[in-house]
């Protein structure tokens, strides 16, 4: 049995061990645990993983922080590069990237632009979002939002920003969108993925000290709960080990 | 023989008071202004205050893919029609006064994606009369954005996007360091889309937190960003970033952003007293920029805004 | 009456002069006489003009180099560039640049690709030319070869590499030739240029010590001589002075 | 807690062989090869001669848009089926083997300009079907050029050009810098196509004059030129651009190519034993870059190859 961890320090470890070596891939915006789960990927089991696509080339941070477009965490990394290498690498694609939003639907679809009302007349608006394209050109993305509510677990968002598996396989087909889209739904609760037959989201594994009951409960629509649900492998003592001395040195995911 | 001294060249060192009456006119003629850096990274933020004060109205509003405080003040001082920004987030928050502003329609925020902007911007840069794209699907932004539209590539046979120029009257950048002549040089990590944007944009103003001697420039041409031909007039402006970040002079001033944002959301319910006052303070009151640092607590206290050294 | 020159001396004095303060301009690729005209440009009446295009703004070489695309010669310099931008600066052109060529003709097109023959079945093949566009999306342009025979300025070339006025205004209009096209033509023995009503092009002035007879007998067509053809006004002993001291140290133009 | 170590980072770097028979086998699949440097400056020249002497044959030859003493070589050495470079030439003097195979029919040399060469790489790194190039009038080369076409704009409505994306199989680039993961520092003024070479291509092998320790790339990491994500191998050649030039480490050696010329006249006038025996002693015969600076008269002869400073 391990240590005791945060949510969030479950968030990174369940991301980081999809990660493989090799891969080239980016945090997105909202990148504190995206950017820890690539930097424990690295440290474990990726160290020829390459972290790009964001003007900026395998960093190496002092510590974790909230945002990568911060030049404290990109003075030393191997290099910079400009939005015109990044309209090349939205074009070819990473082998994964990261998103999260306002709204997340049963099919992964993300919302970012308006909650109620239409675009130019919303009830509430959004931030958008600049990168539209890494989640189709790139081989599979992450959704990871750190908070996991039944207001934005929504069975459909009211705008899509960044588009999961549209409404299932028949859209996403005629859409053009050929890649895996979302692969999993990490939150502070527990892990989603996708029926491969509809591509809407189901239940895969609560985090320890929840349950399947309460994370339905916080979800907008149902994840097809069938007997009982597994749960996720807490991190290993080597994993909390390797991320709290070599990652987040400050102790910003426990906090 | 008398031989003639050899001639002078001009320098493109302005203050801050005349490039803003210089882009404030430029901008009368056709709104569109442009700003460099990125969310809280390298904005020209001295060079907007100091427009704001001049009194420009009805902006249309680029930037690189991702602005925040800097478009939400602008909009606060009333001077913003447009947004053409894909996301305006304050990254740990949302921008206060750009939510209220398009909630109650007064202004208008286009849905884009970063490769409409950018690519408008290369076409404008590269002279050509458009920029194709293929990376967009899916997603609803493609019902709404203004500047795409879709082709029948000649290559491929597909329905493929492309995107015009993107021509901004004028553009604002922030450097570490120019010579008077305007070469950029940045120093920071990332340089963003500012080079584009120098090559994409009719008129480009930039602020520096200082101006270098020429040979600074001459001993390492290779470092220099933004050569001085796309470049209409620099001012040195120390902290001219500040609240954003000037890496490696100085990081952002998240207390003073997030305290922005608090009056921005007080005024969101019902309570502008306190934006107002904050406006006042930080940029109609400061005739220049040893002003403004006074406003914000003086050098003294910026000086704990370190950029924590790359050898961390 | 000022010191005595040599021919290329007198080219770049030519050329020099009819560069204006506050212009930007490159050397195109035989750039020894254009970027002495430049620099003796810079130094006398244009300390605004801006040299570029070509991948360098404003370089301050030591001495004068036959090549620009040289290190030695771009060390100090303003700043460097890639073929990238010099995609754009060829679309958004420049004030002028400059051009020579295998043969030059009539109305001012030039060759670089082949004489005698067919493009893939030459009978001389020659470098062809990089740069296509500044001839018709600069302002102006100025051809300046280093020899001038017979051989080299012929009626019709084998082959327009760069367009000059094509066969005058009908053709340079519907092939959307827009601007000035080729202003001048400065070699060693003359300064020509272009008729206003035919493009076709025309003596206008003789260098010192060289005679509009033996002018017309090493040029492959009629130069329209009508009367006395003027003298090229000669280097003044300031431009001189100055082209000795500043841009040209080590006497390459003299050699 | 037994913990495990770090797992370890492969490194690229490779020998010349390794990294010839690498290109070689990859131009058997598609023979599209391109060439970094421009005319004498920053050729790949030692990894031109490894790839002719591992018997490359039939190759597809782009660079960026001016070539001169490789291409010659590599036809020269009969590797060469096509040329797609705009501009060949010794800039002082025309190329003697170029001309004589394309005269003699041996050789394809296709009729190109800058701007289809860049637009076709840009199209390739920007992962876009097509570049639009709207600054081609006028010239017999828009008759002849293979590689574009007109397209009819769909922003203007006029008739335009437009170039597919040029994807070589194989680039070689040389850069004075590189640490062991592959990230490029050029220390040259110009870096020439060599960036978008780089992001344009399949496979990209890199010679550098000199392998430098990791934390010299951390430590500046806005001096990288072409970061390690876009570089396949990259091999340690002392003098790897020789002949031509590698600031600020040496001059081009005018002298050598000059000779070499002459030696091409000579086989053009029916005298190829004088080119044999070049192409044997450069070539063929050194099995390392050790032998070739041996064979070019030493470290101490190239010695003489000053830059020539930047503050002269």
């Amino acid at each position: 049995m391990s240590a005791a961890f945060s949510p969030l320090e479950q968030m990174v470890v369940v991301l980081a061990r999809d990660l493989a070596d090799g891969e080239l891939g980016a945090a997105g915006a909202a990148a504190l645990v995206p950017m820890a789960a690539i930097a424990l990927a690295r440290e474990l089991h990726a160290p020829n993983m390459t972290v790009g696509g964001e003007m900026f080339f395998n960093p190496e941070p002092g510590h974790l922080y909230p945002s990568m477009l911060d030049d404290r965490a990109l003075g030393r990394c191997e290099a910079a590069e400009t939005f015109i290498e990044l309209f090349g690498h939205s074009h070819h694609g990473l082998d994964f990237f990261f998103h999260s939003g306002l709204q997340h639907d049963a099919y992964g679809n993300i919302n970012l632009h308006h909650v109620g009302g239409t675009l130019h007349a919303p009830k509430m608006r959004g931030p958008g979002a600049a990168n539209l394209s890494y989640c189709h050109t790139s081989t599979r993305f992450y959704i990871c939002p750190t908070v996991h509510t039944a207001r934005n677990f929504v069975e459909k968002v009211d705008f899509i920003t960044i588009p999961g598996h549209l409404s299932g396989p028949e859209a996403k087909r005629a859409a053009g969108l050929t890649k895996e889209g979302p692969r999993f739904v990490v939150t502070p609760r527990a892990v989603m993925d996708f029926d491969p037959a509809t591509l809407r989201m189901r239940l895969k594994s609560v985090h320890a000290g929840h349950t399947a009951e309460e994370v339905q409960r916080h979800t907008g629509f149902d994840l097809g709960i069938r007997g009982d649900v597994p749960q996720t492998p807490a991190p290993t003592e080597e994993e909390l080990t390797v991320l709290r001395e070599r990652v987040d040195k400050t102790g910003t995911l426990r906090i | 023989m008398e031989r003639k001294k050899k001639p002078t060249r001009h320098s493109k060192v302005t203050s801050l008071g005349d490039a803003a009456i210089l882009a404030r006119n430029a901008l009368r003629e056709r709104p569109e202004i442009c700003l460099g850096g990125l969310f809280k990274q390298g904005r020209p933020v001295a060079l907007v205050r100091a427009l704001l004060a001049a009194g420009a109205k009805d902006l249309h509003v680029y930037s690189s893919p991702g602005a925040g405080y800097d478009i939400d003040l602008m909009i606060a001082a009333g001077a913003v029609e447009q947004v053409f920004i894909p996301g305006v987030t304050l990254e740990n928050r949302l921008c206060p006064n750009f939510r209220s502003a398009v909630e109650s329609g007064q202004v208008t925020a286009h849905a884009l994606d970063a490769l409409t902007v950018v690519g408008g911007l290369m076409a404008s840069a590269h002279g050509v009369p458009f920029q194709p794209i293929d990376a967009l699907r899916g997603s609803d932004v493609l019902k709404h954005n203004p500047l795409i539209r879709e082709i029948d590539c000649p290559f491929s046979g597909r329905r493929i996007h492309a995107v015009g120029p993107i021509r901004p009257r004028v553009t604002f950048l922030h450097a570490q360091e120019a010579d008077r002549w305007g070469n950029l040089r940045y120093l920071s990590t990332m340089v963003y889309a500012d080079q584009l944007m120098a090559r994409a944009s009719d008129m480009v103003i930039a602020s520096v937190d200082r101006i270098v001697p020429d040979d600074v420039i001459l001993d390492d041409p290779s470092r220099v960003t933004v050569p001085a031909h796309y470049i209409d007039a620099v001012v040195e402006v120390p902290y001219g970033a500040h609240p954003t970040a000037s890496f490696p002079g100085y990081a952002m001033d998240e207390e003073h952003i997030d305290a922005y944002a608090d009056l921005g959301d007080a005024a969101r319910t019902g309570d502008r007293a306190g934006l107002d006052a904050y406006i006042a303070r930080h940029v109609t009151a400061p005739t220049s920029q040893e002003d403004y640092i006074k406003a914000v607590g003086g050098a003294d206290n910026l000086a704990r805004l370190k950029p924590e050294a790359r050898t961390e």
